[in-house]
């Protein structure tokens, strides 16, 4: 291992050192706030540094790329992980989380999500997965006074535990095929004369279970909602965005790779797909919990993102990740809300408690209802061209029925995201004054808000920029 | 030709030993019967010419890992006494689930089986711990690194979560 | 030539699936852990096999980091069990059905 | 001032995005509610008198009195592309006036007033942009933009079934926006097939070749969004829920601009996009918009809730237009928008007297009502003379309209023509039957015996100008008309 | 000229604005002088351009109202001789009724609207009058309709009243949708819609269009002049106040159909079937309205019954092709219809307000001049030689029967029986109410001046009305026919055939007297029996038509409602709904926080997955 591949994965470094540093400094320093406020300039400057900074290889150690793709990723995910940060200020203080621990975690789970969408080789991939898969764990269940939060920890647990014996059997039947774990080689060692070989199905098979158990695909996804809901609410956000996030852009190259062997296992993944919106929506229909309804609905978007993934190419890659872009930034948002109703005593998760809230928290309860109509893509937020665009990549790539399907969802989905936005704005007050949020916040909410609204406007950079991105 | 014997012999002893584990009730007896199942393993590693792995399954998993789980059992006092019909399933559960399984794996293994490539034969081979080590320190740094990060933050997250909350304890204890 | 790799996959999948039938059919989670362990020993034991195939040592050194990351697992997770036990006194799964719909 | 002045300044854009500034700062006020009102009536003022100057300073003419195109969202191939013709211009006017009338009718309104005024200022962009847009995309933005505020008017400051109204309004028209939206892009990907520049230019994409059966496809598409907003026949359930519920603002917007959306959106741009599918649809959209022509009129006679029995009016008439539509003539054409134009001053005059009513009464049932000439002589004589508009009395504003949709008609189909007149007689059943429920008859006492306040005078006097103008002589309205119209027929191809 | 004549027309518009707008803040007499003055002002401005209506007549094209392509319709004032008779007519009652309602109002406070409405009535029915195409007649068509509709329910309090007005307004519409498709087809046929242009070039057409329009057109006509079968409305709109009986339902607005198939003409005589149906309609109506007012209880009633018969007969002139004819009785009965009216209001007040005839009697002794002019009136109506009504009368029949085919024949037949029921009905209506002693309760109620003398020119006009056209038998030289450019319609029969038809027209008249003399002389109060119950309620047409349409019609839109809209077009729609959120609570049972059942999830996802493959890979 060189000073250059150190230079190389630099962002990572700095978030896996700074997490390990905080950690450490964090056993003396007893003071939550100033970790949560280093982790998060660490996480922005290792978003700067991949951004910014020139990597000196294109490949570090056979396992990683440093692409721009992986540092546009790594600048995605190191954002997201900072904004979780900033966002857990009032919340940690309110449930006395530790903080060194809490940012150390946080950090590192970061890191392994740059690592996962960077990787370039299969163990790389194993790597970075199990790498925020495990501090996932305990951040789930951070929340020591939370019984729900125990739950939760535990469900994802065994289902995380599960689903990395699924990953690592069809790595290693995969390899048993190739004889390689580089994801160029082993995956082009799968196919002969363009055909998959059985051994590759069968690895691929596997290989499926387990990024359908990340991303929530139905039939994999029953863990999600209640994994979401008993999570502290930050950590949900977390989940539906960046550790969904890292999976997907990993996912794209590896099908990319595949060429065009990968028609088979896209057969599979529109079978997915179109179960995946249908089973979600309708399951989010009669949902009466915020965060249970956000977790069905990232669901619903994961059956969207596989219409990217499905279309593959210059298209299907530029609708995904900006669709993932925009699908972040409104969870995050709709959970950072939630985070900014939390109270000591519980999340304000019930419809019923968010009754008439509309009036009483004005702000927030309009940048929510921003976000809900950027889920359900209606102009002129961002949520709309990102419909927009993963709408005419499937029609322009031949999928039509998916684009068809894709639209019907989205009308139906319509109602579960006006649902709050009723129970907020126009039913009878039930709801009492929560006490005001704190400034970070705020600054965040109106972040996401405002980049929600810029890029509803004007999306053409980030389209740009993410045509540039992709390998 | 031993080999070979050998090979089939102590398969055979590990799916034994695993399905012997599997089906207890008490966890204890089914991690005793699992550190049979890896010794058996290992020595199939070290046929496969691993030696290093099959140090390790013996040293880790045999080892240290259940060793930890006899130690958590042993701390918590579960015990399968207290509760014989909720600790462990029936065989109206057991027939269902070994269907599904003997379903996948007739699944699995004709899909495998279809491959060519699969019906050729491993060669004897064997891998020195001196290759092990130039490979994996060569080659793998980068990943060694990761793993050992990974360990520092899981021994962190298992701390944290293990460790006993103060306030609730005592929150507890008042109650 | 010791065995065909097909016999070994053989072996390796049945293990699989009886670490996979552990996890479904207890519910106790410690039996559910160890079902995850013979899980991920027969992925431990395909690895090997193809490591043997193709002559090539990056199989075990991906056992290796299998290992690791087993350790750090069990580690976390039995925290976890112990964790569990002391919120609800329990290490059956089916007490912890609090969320759902 | 002269059209040059124009064309090199922005005007298009500054007359689209005001209302939106207008928004913008009623939110930052929005704790104090005379903010609010007076910066709506500023802003709606303001956008009125500029609408009104381009109406009298414009030089009439076929194609694009004002054009603004400047590039937008490239990697999309959307432009920022606005045009203004007669039948925009004569829109918009109609637009800026309403919603005029819409803040001043809810001027005295308690619940947050800030955001109310600030929603229906949005609402404002969002029409005068859906009669600007001729990039496909722009349009349909607008076309969306106009959903929000108008499921918040709804939602938040209608009825008592206000919830289901507003989700039933945001969930049909959307419904249709989404087909709208899917052949949009299917338009834009073969269009951009054949000549490798994708774009969604409107003029670029009349070019596109067609086979019949694509044609068809994505003309059903449009005209399932414009349909549900016009409201055609089968697609009309939200309507009667929303205008009933709405405040009375959202009422005059939804029936005297949001319905003409629809057609506007049928005539720009279902027609000349697919002439041969548009050709092959006409005598089924004639027998929809005849059967929506009675079977409306027949369900608002037994109505008994006043502002249900004008929504279902609303329906009824909008059939009369897409009557006129069908005929395919410049008579009928020329008569079915000015039918709307006239229709929504009518109805909007309607549900700002029922809004009026309803304050002095407490009620909309006509059961509770009757007599209101005794206590309130000046509000019902208005309420009478917008009800004879509404049903057609020559003279006064529909009339004029119907009448040329039905020369327009009877020229191509005599029978079509001759069926829709008896639509008149239902029209004037449900119409005395309100009336006569409503000011004659027997006393109900209202609890408050106000006859109109000045400001109620400064809403109503307008209206009834216009229309007795609009049905006297509404040749100011038809001249502008003309040049576009035919332009829009030739386009279409005579059937 | 063309500023008098735009005055005419102006003058009573601009009246009723002023009222309509202002009315309520101008002191109290203001109203009414304004009303009047507005409408002498535009009788004064008629007379003074007759002058020039002759021949071609005086033409004025104020603007263009509506222009679309071909289609242009103008507001244009057309006063040819035709228009000019009828202008005068309508201008000149209208201001002797407009004086009567100064008195007959006077205590009213809602007068300004009053006096508003009537204004616009008489501008719309001078729009009819003088439209030069059929659009614009048409608005004042349907402005006749609404004044009318508006006046019938002035005393809106009564929700019969208003319901009455409602009743008018509908029922007349049905007959203007006849008109409408009549103007449209007309315009495709001419390109035009200029009532002279479409005369001009009517010849040629063919016949069965030609028949078809003609009939649209009298569809039209029956609805505006209650004529069989639209005729339900008229005795219900009595309930408005006397003199707009006297004014719309008399004089003027229910002659309009009359005056549209006299303007229309050329064309409608073009097809004899139409004319046949015209024919039949207005005699046939003549006898149903006739018998109807034999049995009837209210004065009101009673001579809206007999305006309803004699606009029978008009048609029946029209019918018969004798514009001056119908002109001449239009006229006439105009004349002395709104005599009885407006006497009969003064009746009505001096009985207390009472209106049955029955409760009346010796009504001779309050006033005797109004007794006298309400006989004036009778005896009129009933067609007592030598009066306005004889002679015109007499000339409808003399022409129906100058015909001389079976079918005129018989029409005659008709025309003649129901001549003499007419004065039976007539003197019945005399008998009652001014024989005998008074019925009811004693109620003394002074008569305003106004009520009175705007009577005495009626009368005379009434009385001598015959001398407009006066037939050649009696030394007349038939000026209305000459004026009217239709000398074709001077009939040349023999002597003989003259003096025999005069006679018999006396001859009923007397045989209808004596009848009556003899039955009602004396007022006995009897039971009222089968017949005399059918005729009351006008031969049961409201109930007929209650039954064969307008429940039909209610059921019709209670099926819309109840059973396509809420059922089927909503019930899809929320079943729809209630399909999504039913299939999303199974699936949300799925999700029961079980572990175990959520491993299961995998396992069979793994499953398909693998089954998936396999079988693409065995194939």
């Amino acid at each position: 291992m060189s000073l250059l591949d150190l230079q190389s994965l630099l962002p990572q470094l700095i978030l896996a050192l700074g997490g390990t540093t905080v950690l450490l400094l964090g056993a003396w320093v007893q003071n939550r706030r100033l970790w949560l406020i280093v982790g998060m300039f660490l996480a922005l400057f290792a978003a700067l540094a991949a951004g910014v900074m020139e990597p000196p290889l294109a490949e570090v150690a056979g396992m990683y790329s440093t692409s721009l793709y992986a540092r546009f990723c790594t600048v995605l995910w190191s954002l997201i992980i900072a904004a979780t940060l900033l966002l857990s200020c009032r919340y940690a203080d309110l449930h006395r989380f530790g903080g060194g621990e809490y940012a150390a975690l946080l950090l590192f789970a970061g890191a392994g999500m740059s690592l996962l969408s960077a990787a370039t080789s299969l163990i790389g991939l194993f790597l970075g997965l199990e790498a925020f898969t495990l501090v996932l764990y305990v951040l789930i269940a951070f929340n020591r006074t939370d019984n729900r939060g125990a739950e939760a920890g535990l469900k994802y647990l065994v289902f995380g535990a599960v689903a990395t014996g699924f990953l690592t059997f069809g790595i290693a039947l995969i390899y048993t095929a190739s004889g390689s774990f580089h994801m160029l080689e082993a995956l082009s060692g799968l196919q002969v004369d363009g055909v998959l070989r059985p051994i590759g199905l069968a690895g691929w098979a596997m290989l499926l279970v387990a990024i359908g158990f990340k991303i929530s695909l139905v039939p994999f996804h029953l863990w999600t909602p209640d994994v979401y809901q008993g999570s502290p609410a930050p950590i949900s956000g977390l989940l539906a965005t960046a550790a969904k996030g890292a999976v997907l852009t990993a996912l794209l190259p590896l099908l990319a790779f595949m060429g065009d062997a990968a028609s088979e296992i896209k057969n599979v993944l529109w079978l997915l797909a179109i179960i995946t919106m249908l089973a979600g929506t309708f399951a989010a229909l009669p949902q009466t919990n915020l965060k249970r309804m956000l977790a069905y609905s990232s669901i619903v978007h994961m059956g969207y993102l596989l219409i990217a993934l499905l279309v593959g190419g210059a298209d299907g890659g530029q609708a995904l990740l900006f669709y993932l872009v925009v699908y972040c930034l409104a969870t995050f948002g709709a959970f950072g809300v939630i985070t900014s109703f939390a109270l000591e005593t519980g999340e304000i998760q019930d419809y019923d408690d968010l009754r008439g809230l509309g009036y009483l928290h004005p702000r927030r309860s309009i940048v929510l209802a921003a976000f809900m109509f950027s889920l359900a893509g209606i102009p002129p937020l961002a949520g709309f061209f990102a419909k927009f665009g993963l709408f005419q990549a499937a029609l322009r790539n031949g999928y039509p029925e998916l684009a068809v399907i894709g639209v019907f969802v989205s009308l139906v989905s319509v109602y579960y995201y006006l649902r709050p936005i009723i129970v907020l704005f126009m039913q009878d007050r039930s709801a009492y004054q929560l006490r005001s949020g704190s400034y970070s916040e705020y600054f965040l909410l109106a972040g996401c808000f405002i980049a929600i609204l810029a890029l509803g406007i004007y999306p053409g950079p980030l389209l740009n920029l993410v045509a540039q991105v992709l390998p | 030709m031993t080999a070979t014997l050998l090979f089939y012999i102590l398969g055979a002893i590990t799916v034994v030993a695993t399905l012997l584990a599997i089906i207890q009730r008490n966890p204890v007896h089914a991690v005793i019967y699992l550190v049979n199942s890896f010794f058996a393993l290992a020595l199939i590693f070290y046929l496969l010419g691993a030696p290093m792995i099959a140090a390790w399954e013996v040293i880790i998993y045999a080892g240290a890992i259940m060793v930890l789980f006899l130690f958590i059992i042993m701390m918590l006092e579960i015990s399968p006494s207290s509760d014989p019909v909720r600790s462990a399933p029936g065989w109206a559960q057991w027939v269902p689930i070994f269907i599904l399984a003997i379903a996948l794996a007739s699944c699995t293994l004709l899909l495998t089986g279809l491959d060519p490539v699969i019906a050729e034969g491993l060669p004897r081979w064997h891998a020195s711990p001196r290759d092990f080590g130039y490979a994996l320190f060569k080659e793998y740094a980068l990943a060694i690194e990761i793993v050992s990060f990974q360990l520092l933050f899981a021994a962190v997250g298992a701390f944290y979560v293990g460790r006993l909350e103060q306030k609730k304890s005592q929150r507890e204890g008042s109650s | 030539m010791i065995v065909p790799m097909e016999h070994l996959l053989i072996l390796s999948t049945i293990l699989f699936l009886l670490g996979l039938v552990c996890v479904l059919a207890h519910r106790n989670l410690i039996m559910i852990l160890i079902g995850v362990e013979i899980m991920l020993n027969a992925v431990g034991l395909t690895l090997v096999g193809a490591s043997a195939f193709w002559q090539q040592i990056d199989g075990q050194i991906m056992v290796l980091f299998l290992m690791a990351m087993t350790s750090a697992e069990v580690s976390i997770s039995l925290a976890m069990v112990v964790y569990l036990q002391r919120c609800k006194n329990s290490v059956d799964i089916r007490d912890f059905d609090e969320m759902r719909g | 001032m002269t059209a040059d002045t124009f064309t090199q300044f922005p005007v298009l854009s500054l007359l689209l995005w005001l209302p939106l500034v207008g928004t913008l700062l009623c939110l930052v006020g929005y704790k104090s509610p005379q903010a609010g009102r007076w910066l709506a009536l500023g802003t709606t003022t303001v956008v009125f008198a500029l609408s009104l100057l381009l109406a009298f300073s414009l030089e009439r003419s076929a194609g694009w009195m004002l054009f603004e195109d400047y590039s937008w969202i490239e990697p999309f191939g959307i432009r920022y592309t606005l045009g203004m013709d007669g039948i925009s211009l004569l829109l918009i006017v109609l637009t800026a006036f309403l919603q005029l009338v819409a803040v001043l009718i809810s001027w005295d309104q308690e619940k947050s007033p800030g955001l109310f005024f600030a929603l229906i200022l949005i609402l404002e962009t969002g029409i005068i942009g859906v009669f600007l847009a001729l990039d496909l995309v722009l349009f349909y933005l607008f076309w969306e933009l106009m959903l929000i505020p108008m499921f918040f008017l709804i939602g938040v400051w209608g009825y008592k079934r206000r919830v289901y109204a507003a989700v039933k309004f945001f969930l049909f028209t959307l419904g249709g926006s989404l087909c709208l939206l899917l052949a949009v892009i299917s338009l834009f990907l073969l269009h951009g097939e054949q000549t490798g520049t994708y774009t969604f230019a409107l003029e670029a994409l009349k070019q596109t070749d067609l086979s019949f059966g694509q044609e068809m496809l994505f003309y059903l598409c449009f005209m399932a969004a414009f349909a549900i907003k016009v409201p055609l026949f089968p697609f009309h359930s939200w309507l009667p829920d929303a205008h009933t519920e709405a405040p009375v603002a959202g009422s005059v917007d939804l029936a005297g601009l949001l319905m003409k959306t629809g057609v506007y959106g049928m005539i720009r741009f279902a027609f000349p996009l697919f002439p041969s599918a548009a050709e092959k649809s006409l005598p089924i959209l004639a027998v929809l918009a005849l059967i929506g022509l009675f079977y409306a009129a027949w369900i608002a006679y037994l109505q008994t809730d006043i502002k249900r029995i004008v929504a279902y009016s609303s329906i009824s008439h909008l059939g009369f237009v897409i009557l006129g539509l069908a005929a395919w003539n410049q008579t009928a054409w020329e008569g079915s928008l000015l039918l709307m134009i006239n229709h929504g001053v009518t109805t909007g005059a309607l549900f700002v007297i029922i809004a009026m009513i309803q304050r002095r009464t407490g009620t909309r049932e006509i059961s509770q009502l009757g007599g209101l000439w005794k206590s309130q002589p000046n509000m019902s004589a208005f309420f009478l003379l917008f009800c004879m508009a509404s049903l057609g009395l020559p003279g006064l504003a529909n009339f004029a309209g119907e009448i040329l949709i039905l020369i327009g008609t009877f020229k191509s189909h005599a029978v079509w023509a001759a069926i829709a007149v008896a639509g008149v007689l239902f029209s004037a059943m449900y119409m005395l039957r309100m009336v006569q429920e409503t000011i004659w008859g027997p006393c109900c006492e209202p609890f408050d015996k106000q006859d109109l306040i000045s400001r109620e005078w400064l809403i109503l006097i307008p209206l009834a100008v216009l229309v007795v103008w609009l049905g006297c002589y509404p040749q100011p309205i038809l001249d502008p008309l003309r040049e576009p119209i035919s332009l829009l027929l030739r386009q279409g191809g005579q059937p | 000229m063309i500023l008098l004549l735009t005055l005419t027309l102006l003058l009573p518009l601009l009246g009723g604005i002023i009222n309509a707008c202002f009315g309520n803040h101008l002191p109290k007499p203001m109203p009414v002088i304004v009303a009047n003055g507005a409408v002498i002002g535009s009788f004064l401005a008629c007379l003074g351009c007759l002058s020039s209506a002759s021949g071609d007549g005086l033409r004025v094209t104020l603007f263009t109202w509506l222009s679309s392509g071909s289609f242009q319709a103008d507001v244009g004032l057309l006063l040819d001789p035709l228009a000019a008779i009828m202008a005068l007519m309508v201008t000149g009652v209208a201001s002797l009724i407009h004086l009567y309602a100064a008195g007959y109002m006077q205590d009213d406070s809602d007068q300004t609207r009053f006096f508003a409405l009537l204004n616009l009535f008489v501008f719309a029915m001078l729009t009819i009058v003088l439209a030069d195409n059929l659009l614009l007649m048409f608005l004042g068509w349907e402005g006749v309709g609404f004044c009318s509709y508006g006046l019938i329910g002035f005393w809106y309090r009564n929700t019969e009243n208003a319901a009455a007005g409602r009743k008018a307004f509908i029922v007349t519409r049905i007959g203007d949708l006849f008109f409408t498709v009549g103007l449209l087809w007309l315009f495709a046929l001419f390109g035009t819609i200029g009532i002279e242009a479409i005369n001009g070039q009517v010849a040629g057409l063919d016949p069965t269009t030609i028949t078809i329009i003609s009939l649209l057109l009298l569809g039209g006509a029956c609805g505006k002049s209650a004529q069989l079968p639209l005729m339900t409305w008229l005795p219900d709109a009595m309930a408005g106040p006397t003199p707009v009986s006297a004014l719309i339902h008399a004089a003027t607005m229910v002659t309009a159909g009359v005056y549209l198939l006299c303007r229309m003409f050329p064309l409608v005589s073009l097809s004899p079937i139409a004319m046949g149906v015209i024919a039949l309609v207005g005699v046939l109506t003549a006898l149903y309205a006739a018998t109807c007012a034999l049995a009837q209880r209210e004065i009101k009633r009673v001579l809206a019954y007999s305006t309803m018969s004699q606009v029978g007969y008009m048609f029946l002139a029209v019918g018969v092709g004798s514009v001056s004819a119908a002109m001449f009785h239009l006229l006439t009965h105009a004349f002395f219809k709104s005599l009885l009216f407006m006497a009969a209001g003064c009746v009505i007040n001096l009985a207390g307000h009472e209106n049955d005839i029955y409760l009346m009697g010796g009504m001779r002794q309050r006033s005797k001049l109004v007794a006298g002019l309400f006989m004036v009136g009778l005896l009129c109506l009933a067609g007592a030689p030598l009066t306005g009504g004889f002679f015109s009368k007499d000339l409808i029949l003399a022409t129906a029967f100058a015909k001389g085919d079976l079918f005129h024949q018989a029409i005659y037949v008709i025309g003649i029986v129901t001549a003499g029921i007419t004065s039976l009905y007539s003197f019945r209506l005399g008998y009652l109410v001014f024989a005998g002693d008074f019925r009811g309760e004693e109620l003394p109620d002074d008569l305003p001046g106004l009520m009175k003398w705007p009577l005495l020119p009626l009368a005379l006009f009434g009385l001598f009305g015959g001398l407009l056209n006066l037939p050649h038998l009696f030394g007349g030289y038939s000026w209305l026919s000459g004026w009217l450019n239709t000398d074709t319609d001077v009939l040349h029969l023999s002597l003989n055939s003259e003096y025999l038809l005069s006679g018999t027209a006396v001859g009923v008249f007397v045989f209808g007297w004596l009848i009556a003399h003899l039955r009602y002389r004396k007022f006995v109060r009897r039971e009222s029996g089968l017949i005399s119950a059918f005729l009351l309620a006008g031969w049961q047409f409201d109930a007929f038509y209650d039954r064969l349409l307008i429940r039909p019609f209610r059921g019709l839109c209670r099926f819309c409602w109840q059973g396509v809209e809420v059922g089927l077009v909503d019930g899809l729609i929320e079943g729809f709904a209630r399909t999504c959120i039913s299939w999303g609570q199974a699936l949300r049972k799925m999700t029961n926080g079980q572990i175990s059942n959520y491993l299961q999830g995998f396992i069979w996802g793994l499953l398909l997955i693998m089954g998936w493959f396999l079988l693409r890979a065995v194939a």
